[in-house]
């Protein structure tokens, strides 16, 4: 029930948004929608973790990842609302935009989150698809929010490319329902008729589903080579958006990939989509790392970082094993990292309105607390004890080793380059001469604390994992 | 319905998308994708003639509203408000064009695609074309530089698709294909929203013009 | 004494500490050390007060002794790698906490970047073990230590050294060293030089002498070869600086090497099977270790108190300070005596013990291996020798003659706290040389700790007054002997030539003898100057460039110069031959691949296209 | 006995040490077709220095004033911790040959230091060159001691003349060897030809004298006698480690007697050897020096090779 409850509370706000035009109440409302999901959320994964898979209706089904893909979506959209609203603030205060764009921006991020909501709970893989496209579709206009060229461009290629992508991917889906056959096409088929009828695919048809699907859902995901629209995207969205984007939607479509692996894994046997995913990871995270190294715009670098972290996902769930219990842990904390990280370059961004390295310097002392809030989160994301994301780096290699020694060797270097890479253009913002047209001073505590308390989280997850998500992860890993 | 107004169906699909290869100009671009849909609407039907569901029909209509009347009339204005009669020039000139359409043909036709062109042996062939007219459509978005084209590539890639689909017997509950339909929909409008505004900041429908975004 | 804490819900990671007599000794000098910076601390951040936050200085430099102390103690591969990499951290933040200096943050950066590399060295060492004994565990480890194949053992091995390698500062690794142990407030370079460079030497003693064990020879060959390269190189860049915080941390350097020295000998030794001499080498290292981490401390406070009165670094600015800080200068003195090995000071006997060691295998071991042997001792005698030219440069520069900057005129001797700091250390200094034998007595203890080295004849035996005697009078020494015999004639001598001798002799001041000319600072040899024919005479392997400018007074008749400058500098090799074109090939590369995100749309689809077909058919 | 023969132990070497530059200097004199003054007179010289007011300078710090005593008192201890004219004198505390070398290094460290606190120009290149000189020496002195060591098995001086290897025959040629290493880092640390030049105030040339020349009266007594103090130790430890022949073995009286004039016999031949290198050869540039030095190290290298 509380599904249901959730996406039509996101209907509603977004209904709000398009109807009133008191901004205090579009805001509240989306706070207050977001917060409902957020807690929904929560009651379902506890539910799962304790009964198993949760099935209120036949067109619903959350299993353990699901469900934490459902916290985590609730969490960071919940935390990125209460950003959106001082960010959208602020943005007014300059001119930058009306209350149009206001009420725009809130209607789509609310389809958006309702979009995601369903992509994880549907049971049925067409529609999750079809959720899927719709999350292109809400984010398609705030991409292109600011509506200069470069945004307009972005938000184009998004646009061609991920539909291209999920093309093939909804072939892919389709071509999975061969194994129920020409009669069952009437019929509602879900995960579970798929994962029961697994056995009738034949092996090669199998292959080739899942390579379209791998390659189609990747678009989204954000694999090389399929990654080219991400970095457009990420660097010309509202940093909330970007970090919805790269904190939350990459995870979305990695997770339907893995839900069709499974079903491949079934007839292909596990090496093949392991294989498969282990050549993109280590594709994304080389690409990735070299890029960074020479990267001239902070949210780019970002976007790129993001990439590097699927890629090190992908890898995980590729060496299977104790990759995959590293792998979703990875996910959790990478979500929370990377919004924050993008929350914070927002922040600084509002402060130097540019997204050039180059031209931010000494924000340590024009942004105190923010400047912490990014070297914490790069620190966070090169994985960096005390953050988990050490232990589950450690984790994934050590799997690693066993089976691929000469891949988990490439992929130490990429990271040393990665992090040189990294360390240089944080450290040529955070420190440095303070230009002297900026002046000194937070924008606001609501800029901060969103962040803060999505690092915070990371760290405290790091350290103690609560029962019910630990029991959610086990199950993860017994299925995936 | 036999086998062999099927072929020609499907061959017309395939002929489209050649033609949009070729063509230079935008208005029969949008006329010819018309033409496509149209083709693809009379296989959906063929398909309601044997389930005789009438979700199906209305489904069907539904296909019929959106692609053969509003998507070409969206086109159409686009193309009259910029006053784009030509459109944007493509990559390969038209024999090499022809040149990689035969191979990607003989590639979808080649054995090693069995398991996808023999899902139901029976189509063996029809299937077949439909997988050489979605690769040919990838191909069209890849080689048109215009917006617009990409935008029909990209709905033809859709439509090739839902042909292949359906003659792999995997079409879907009415319902999830209205869904889909809804989505291709808005999908219509907004592409063509933006390649308005592509005009309007870049003064034409090239999108090669767009390459500030690199690295 | 070996305990976990708390049992933690993750795979792999465990709390684990385990504590030996090695361990123990390493906690012994980090809170012994940490305990008389913190002393001085107390002081010295004074001037920091208005300028920054002082909270953050305490929290970071209390993190990094805590993780120092867990470095030690831990015995899980990853509790280990994650206090290691806390150690780093913060020690960065340490770094650039003075972060107005742009040079300060470039050190930093350089320092953060050279330790990730080195974990990442120790991380894929530790993966290699875990991949054959199946556990982080260092216990565990060492007990399936013989499942691994030798070939691996030895990649283990040069990537472990290549990581706690970069960590303690062996040459060519050292390149952050010298720049980040400078920039970082004194009493935390006290800390950095003192401890955290050791916590390499500890780790080195545990894979090499313990875990890894047996090991082939050539392992502690290399050893012996890098200690000897750093000893030597060390003290010659150290003899080229002019700023002091530099030339101490070049010494840091210099002394790791020497305590290479004592560690590789002792590692070729064990897998001679020679254990006596093992364990002789073994004591010479750690002993070295102690002493290093009290004299180098010492002289990096007294520096900092220096640098405190004068605001620079520069020795050029400084001279005449004898008179102004007299405390800061004796202290100085002591560290530097103890540095270059003069006894009766504790610098002394740990090389001592090192040249023994090595003239034992000298005497007792053949072919190669013996002339490694040679070229060290030889390599560490020179040492001994640049080590104290250089100290008489540093003191000479900074304590005697004339003032040559407007600052030293206001230096003040130094607070109480930051001298009670010194002082301590200071006398420690003496105190460890003069208990040698006692002392040596409790290293042997630590050493036979070690399997293999139990119950075997002790190589030194601690005799009556303290003196250290080896293999029953191959050599001995006793330190309490040389001081009471120095005290005893000097008192004598003076006595005699001050009271018997003409005691009516009458003392007048005057000028120093200037030729004539009316005598400047600027006539007196500086610190360049004085290093200058050392640096010539080994130009081969500093590569020193030499700029002279002249100024004349009438560019017609080149005959009056107004003024000449000399610019002596020295060309970093390692940047211009290693670190550099390694900067340069990965900048290059990332530009080719950021040619994949070229703009064009038409470009990204065909990418979505090819991957497509290539995929499909490498199933097909 | 042994109260008599320490004392002796003690005071040999300031006794000595006079005379010997009083012995060299005559035999230069001759050299030169000089009369030259009586052998004595480097005595009568420290006795009027030792009587004459001093002048210091004004920016002299306690390192100036107290290096004297120190450097003096070095040279005393070094004397009584090395083989003079008996070998059975048991001394472990300090007569090891490193504690002997960085012993001296004490001595050099604080006359480097006295040059370069008064702020002249001549005191501070004076102890440059010095530290130069001394640095680069400190391999081959070690060394070439090493040679004999490795060969006895100790590195206690008096072990070392205790032991008599002339007798082995394969130790024959390293001892030589490593002597010659030996007698040019003896010319190079008691600043003689060609490394310095000890009678000469010119600028260009001197070493050792440049250090010393701000002292006066006492001071300065202290530190020519200190001078000559280290030159016997040098001769006593070339004499006695690598040629100890007639060394007392024993404490009888005439055994000592012997060793004594042995010892005297030994150290007339170098300083016969010395002042024939100071009135020949003329004193080699300054960068040419480390040749010099590295040739006396390789050699007992070379030695220690051929040991076994």
């Amino acid at each position: 029930m509380e599904i249901i409850f959730i996406i039509s509370f996101f209907i509603i706000a977004a209904l709000v948004g398009l109807i009133v035009r008191q901004r205090k109440l579009i805001e509240g409302i989306s706070v207050a929608s977001s917060l409902v999901a957020f807690l929904g959320s929560i009651i379902v994964a506890i539910g799962v973790s304790s009964s198993g898979i949760y099935s209120p209706m036949p067109f619903f089904s959350v299993d353990a990842l699901g469900s934490i893909m459902m916290l985590i979506i609730g969490f960071i959209g919940f935390a990125i609302t209460v950003y959106s609203i001082q960010y959208l603030r602020k943005e007014t205060d300059k001119g930058v935009i009306g209350l149009t764009r206001v009420k725009q921006y809130f209607v789509l991020l609310n389809l958006f989150l309702a979009a995601m909501y369903l992509a994880v709970t549907t049971s049925s893989p067409i529609f999750a698809w079809i959720s899927i496209e719709a999350t292109t579709l809400s984010t398609a206009f705030l991409i292109s929010f600011y509506n200069k060229p470069s945004a307009l461009e972005a938000a184009w290629k998004y646009l061609i490319i991920n539909s291209v992508g999920l093309l093939l991917g909804f072939l892919g889906t389709l071509l999975y329902f061969t194994s129920v056959g020409p009669a069952g096409g009437s019929g509602f088929i879900d995960w579970h008729t798929l994962m029961a009828n697994a056995i009738h695919l034949s092996p090669l048809t199998a292959k080739i589903a899942f390579i379209f699907v791998l390659i189609g859902y990747g678009t989204k995901a954000g694999f090389v080579p399929m990654h080219t629209w991400l970095p457009d995207a990420h660097s010309k969205a509202p940093a909330p958006i970007s970090a919805l984007l790269s904190g939350v939607l990459l995870n979305v479509a990695f997770v339907i990939v893995l839900k069709f692996k499974i079903i491949t894994d079934v007839v292909a046997g596990h090496i093949f989509s392991e294989n498969l995913l282990i050549i993109f990871a280590l594709l994304s995270i080389v690409v990735a790392a070299l890029i960074i190294f020479t990267q001239k715009n902070y949210k780019r670098l970002l976007a790129y970082s993001s990439i590097e972290n699927m890629g090190v996902l992908a890898l995980g769930f590729g060496f299977g094993g104790l990759g995959i219990f590293a792998a979703v842990l990875h996910m959790i904390y990478n979500a929370m990292i990377k919004s924050a990280l993008f929350m914070s370059a927002g922040t600084v961004f509002l402060k130097y309105s540019s997204t050039k390295i180059a031209k931010v310097k000494g924000a340590i002392t024009a942004l105190p607390v923010t400047s912490v809030l990014l070297f914490a989160g790069f620190f966070a994301i090169t994985g960096i004890p005390p953050f988990g994301t050490f232990l589950t780096k450690m984790l994934i290699l050590s799997t690693g080793i066993n089976i691929h020694p000469v891949v988990t060797a490439i992929v130490l270097l990429a990271l040393i380059i990665l992090f040189v890479g990294f360390l240089r253009h944080i450290v040529d913002m955070v420190f440095g001469k303070l230009p002297a047209d900026i002046k000194i001073g937070e924008e606001s505590i609501w800029l901060i604390i969103p962040p803060f308390v999505l690092l915070a989280v990371a760290l405290f997850l790091s350290f103690y994992m609560p029962p019910f998500l630990q029991a959610l992860i086990n199950n993860v890993v017994s299925h995936y | 319905m036999n086998i062999l107004i099927l072929q020609f169906l499907l061959g017309t699909i395939f002929l489209t998308l050649v033609f949009l290869h070729l063509s230079k100009k935008n208005l029969s671009a949008a006329i010819v994708y018309g033409i496509q849909s149209a083709a693809v609407i009379v296989i959906l039907f063929n398909s309601f003639l044997e389930t005789h569901s009438i979700y199906l029909l209305l489904l069907v209509l539904l296909t019929l509203v959106i692609k053969i009347i509003l998507a070409p009339l969206f086109f159409i204005r686009l193309i009259k408000k910029h006053e784009l009669s030509f459109s944007a020039s493509t990559y390969l000139n038209t024999p090499l064009t022809l040149i990689v359409i035969s191979v990607l043909t003989f590639v979808a036709h080649s054995q090693k695609l069995a398991p996808l062109t023999n899902i139901i042996p029976a189509n063996n062939t029809l299937l077949s074309l439909a997988l050489s007219a979605i690769f040919i459509s990838l191909f069209l978005i890849v080689n048109r530089k215009g917006a617009l084209s990409q935008i029909i590539g990209v709905l033809s890639l859709e439509n090739s698709i839902v042909a292949f689909v359906v003659f792999a017997g995997l079409e879907q509950s009415p319902a999830l294909q209205a869904g889909i339909l809804f989505n291709i929909f808005i999908w219509i409008i907004i592409a063509t929203v933006f390649a308005s505004m592509i005009y309007e900041h870049f003064g034409s429908h090239d999108v090669t013009s767009m390459k500030k975004l690199k690295g | 004494m070996s305990f976990t804490l708390g049992k933690i819900s993750l795979p792999f990671i465990a709390f684990s500490f385990h504590v030996d007599l090695l361990s123990s000794f390493f906690i012994f000098i980090i809170s012994l050390i940490a305990l008389f910076c913190s002393v001085y601390g107390l002081g010295y951040i004074k001037h920091f007060y208005k300028k920054y936050n002082i909270g953050t200085l305490g929290f970071f430099y209390n993190l990094l002794i805590c993780s120092l102390l867990l470095v030690v103690s831990s015995s899980n591969a990853i509790f280990f790698l994650i206090a290691w990499e806390i150690m780093s951290i913060t020690s960065y933040f340490l770094v650039v906490y003075d972060r107005n200096d742009e040079n300060n943050v470039k050190a930093g950066s350089l320092y953060l970047v050279m330790t990730y590399i080195g974990t990442s060295f120790i991380i894929l060492a530790f993966l290699f073990l875990y991949k054959y004994t199946g556990s982080f565990d260092f216990a565990t480890i060492q007990s399936k230590v013989a499942l691994i194949p030798s070939s691996v053992k030895d990649i283990v091995f040069v990537l472990s050294l290549i990581g706690f390698g970069t960590k303690a500062g062996i040459i060519p690794l050292h390149v952050w060293l010298p720049d980040a142990h400078p920039a970082a407030p004194s009493h935390v370079s006290a800390l950095m030089s003192g401890i955290m460079i050791k916590t390499g030497i500890y780790m080195m003693v545990r894979f090499f002498m313990d875990m890894l064990q047996p090991a082939p020879v050539w392992w502690g060959l290399t050893v012996l070869v890098i200690g000897l390269l750093s000893a030597l190189l060390g003290v010659l860049y150290a003899l080229t600086e002019h700023d002091i915080k530099r030339l101490l941390a070049y010494h840091s350097i210099e002394n790791i090497g020497i305590i290479l020295l004592g560690l590789g000998s002792a590692m070729t030794f064990y897998s001679l099977n020679m254990p006596s001499l093992a364990l002789l080498g073994l004591m010479a290292a750690l002993f070295h270790t102690l002493n290093h981490a009290t004299f180098k401390s010492l002289l990096f406070l007294s520096a900092g108190s220096v640098i405190n009165a004068t605001h620079t670094r520069n020795m050029e600015d400084y001279g005449g300070l004898i008179k102004y800080m007299p405390q800061t200068a004796i202290l100085f003195l002591i560290g530097s005596m103890a540095i270059s090995a003069l006894p009766p000071f504790n610098g002394f006997f740990s090389e001592w013990l090192t040249f023994q060691t090595l003239f034992q295998g000298i005497a007792q071991l053949h072919f190669y291996s013996q002339w490694i042997f040679i070229i060290a001792a030889g390599s560490l005698a020179f040492t001994g020798g640049l080590a104290l030219a250089c100290f008489v440069k540093a003191f000479g520069a900074t304590f005697l003659a004339r003032p040559r900057g407007a600052e030293v005129a206001h230096a003040k001797e130094s607070a109480l706290s930051l001298r009670i700091g010194m002082w301590s250390l200071a006398v420690l200094s003496l105190l460890f040389g003069i208990f040698s034998g006692f002392i040596t007595g409790l290293l042997e203890k630590i050493g036979k700790s070690f399997i293999d080295l139990k119950n075997i004849p002790s190589p030194v035996s601690a005799s009556s007054y303290q003196g250290i005697d080896t293999f029953n009078g191959f050599s001995s020494a006793s330190a309490p002997a040389f001081l009471v015999l120095f005290l005893v004639t000097i008192v004598f001598v003076f006595f005699v030539f001050r009271y018997i001798v003409n005691r009516n002799q009458k003392i007048k001041m005057g000028e120093t003898w200037d030729c004539g000319t009316n005598l400047t600072p600027r006539m007196e040899i500086t610190a360049t100057g004085f290093a200058r024919s050392i640096v010539l005479i080994f130009k081969g392997i500093l590569k020193p460039s030499i700029q002279h400018e002249t100024e004349y007074h009438d560019v017609e008749n080149r005959y009056l110069p107004k003024s000449r400058a000399v610019t002596l500098s020295i060309g970093n090799i390692y940047h211009k031959y290693f670190y550099q074109p390694m900067h340069k090939l990965v900048s290059e590369l990332s530009m080719k691949v950021k040619n994949i995100q070229g703009g064009n749309i038409n470009v990204y689809i065909s990418y979505i296209f090819i991957a497509l077909v290539i995929a499909l058919f490498s199933v097909l | 006995m042994s109260i008599f023969i320490w004392i002796l132990q003690f005071i040999f070497v300031p006794v000595v040490s006079p005379l010997c530059i009083g012995i060299i200097k005559k035999i230069k004199a001759r050299l030169q077709n000089r009369k030259g003054a009586g052998i004595f007179q480097a005595y009568r010289d420290l006795w009027k220095l030792l009587h004459k007011d001093e002048t210091i300078s004004n920016d002299a710090s306690w390192v100036f004033r107290y290096a004297p005593f120190i450097i003096f008192t070095v040279t005393i201890i070094v004397g009584a911790s090395i083989p003079l004219f008996a070998s059975f004198v048991n001394n472990n505390f300090t007569s090891d040959l490193l504690v002997v070398v960085y012993t001296l290094a004490i001595g050099t460290f604080f006359l480097a230091l006295a040059g370069l606190d008064t702020g002249g120009a001549f005191g501070g290149f004076g102890s440059s060159r010095e530290m130069t000189i001394s640095a680069l020496a400190e391999g081959g002195f070690i060394f070439s001691l090493l040679t004999i060591g490795l060969a006895a098995g100790t590195t206690n001086l008096f072990k070392l003349s205790s032991a008599v290897l002339f007798t082995h025959s394969q130790f024959f040629i390293p001892i030589l060897l490593s002597f010659c290493g030996f007698f040019i880092v003896l010319l190079a640390e008691t600043s003689r030809f060609p490394f310095d030049n000890p009678d000469t105030h010119l600028e260009l040339t001197m070493v050792h004298e440049a250090m010393i020349l701000e002292y006066s009266g006492k001071k300065l007594a202290l530190m020519e006698w200190a001078s000559a103090n280290k030159l016997v130790i040098f001769f006593a430890l070339g004499a006695n480690i690598f040629f100890p022949f007639g060394i007392a073995g024993g404490t009888a009286v005439g055994a000592i007697v012997m060793g004594i004039v042995a010892l005297a016999i030994k150290m007339i031949v170098f300083c016969l050897l010395i002042a024939i290198i100071e009135s020949s050869m003329s004193k080699l540039r300054f960068f040419r020096l480390p040749d010099l030095l590295m040739v006396s190290f390789i050699l007992s290298v070379i030695a220690i090779g051929l040991i076994h």
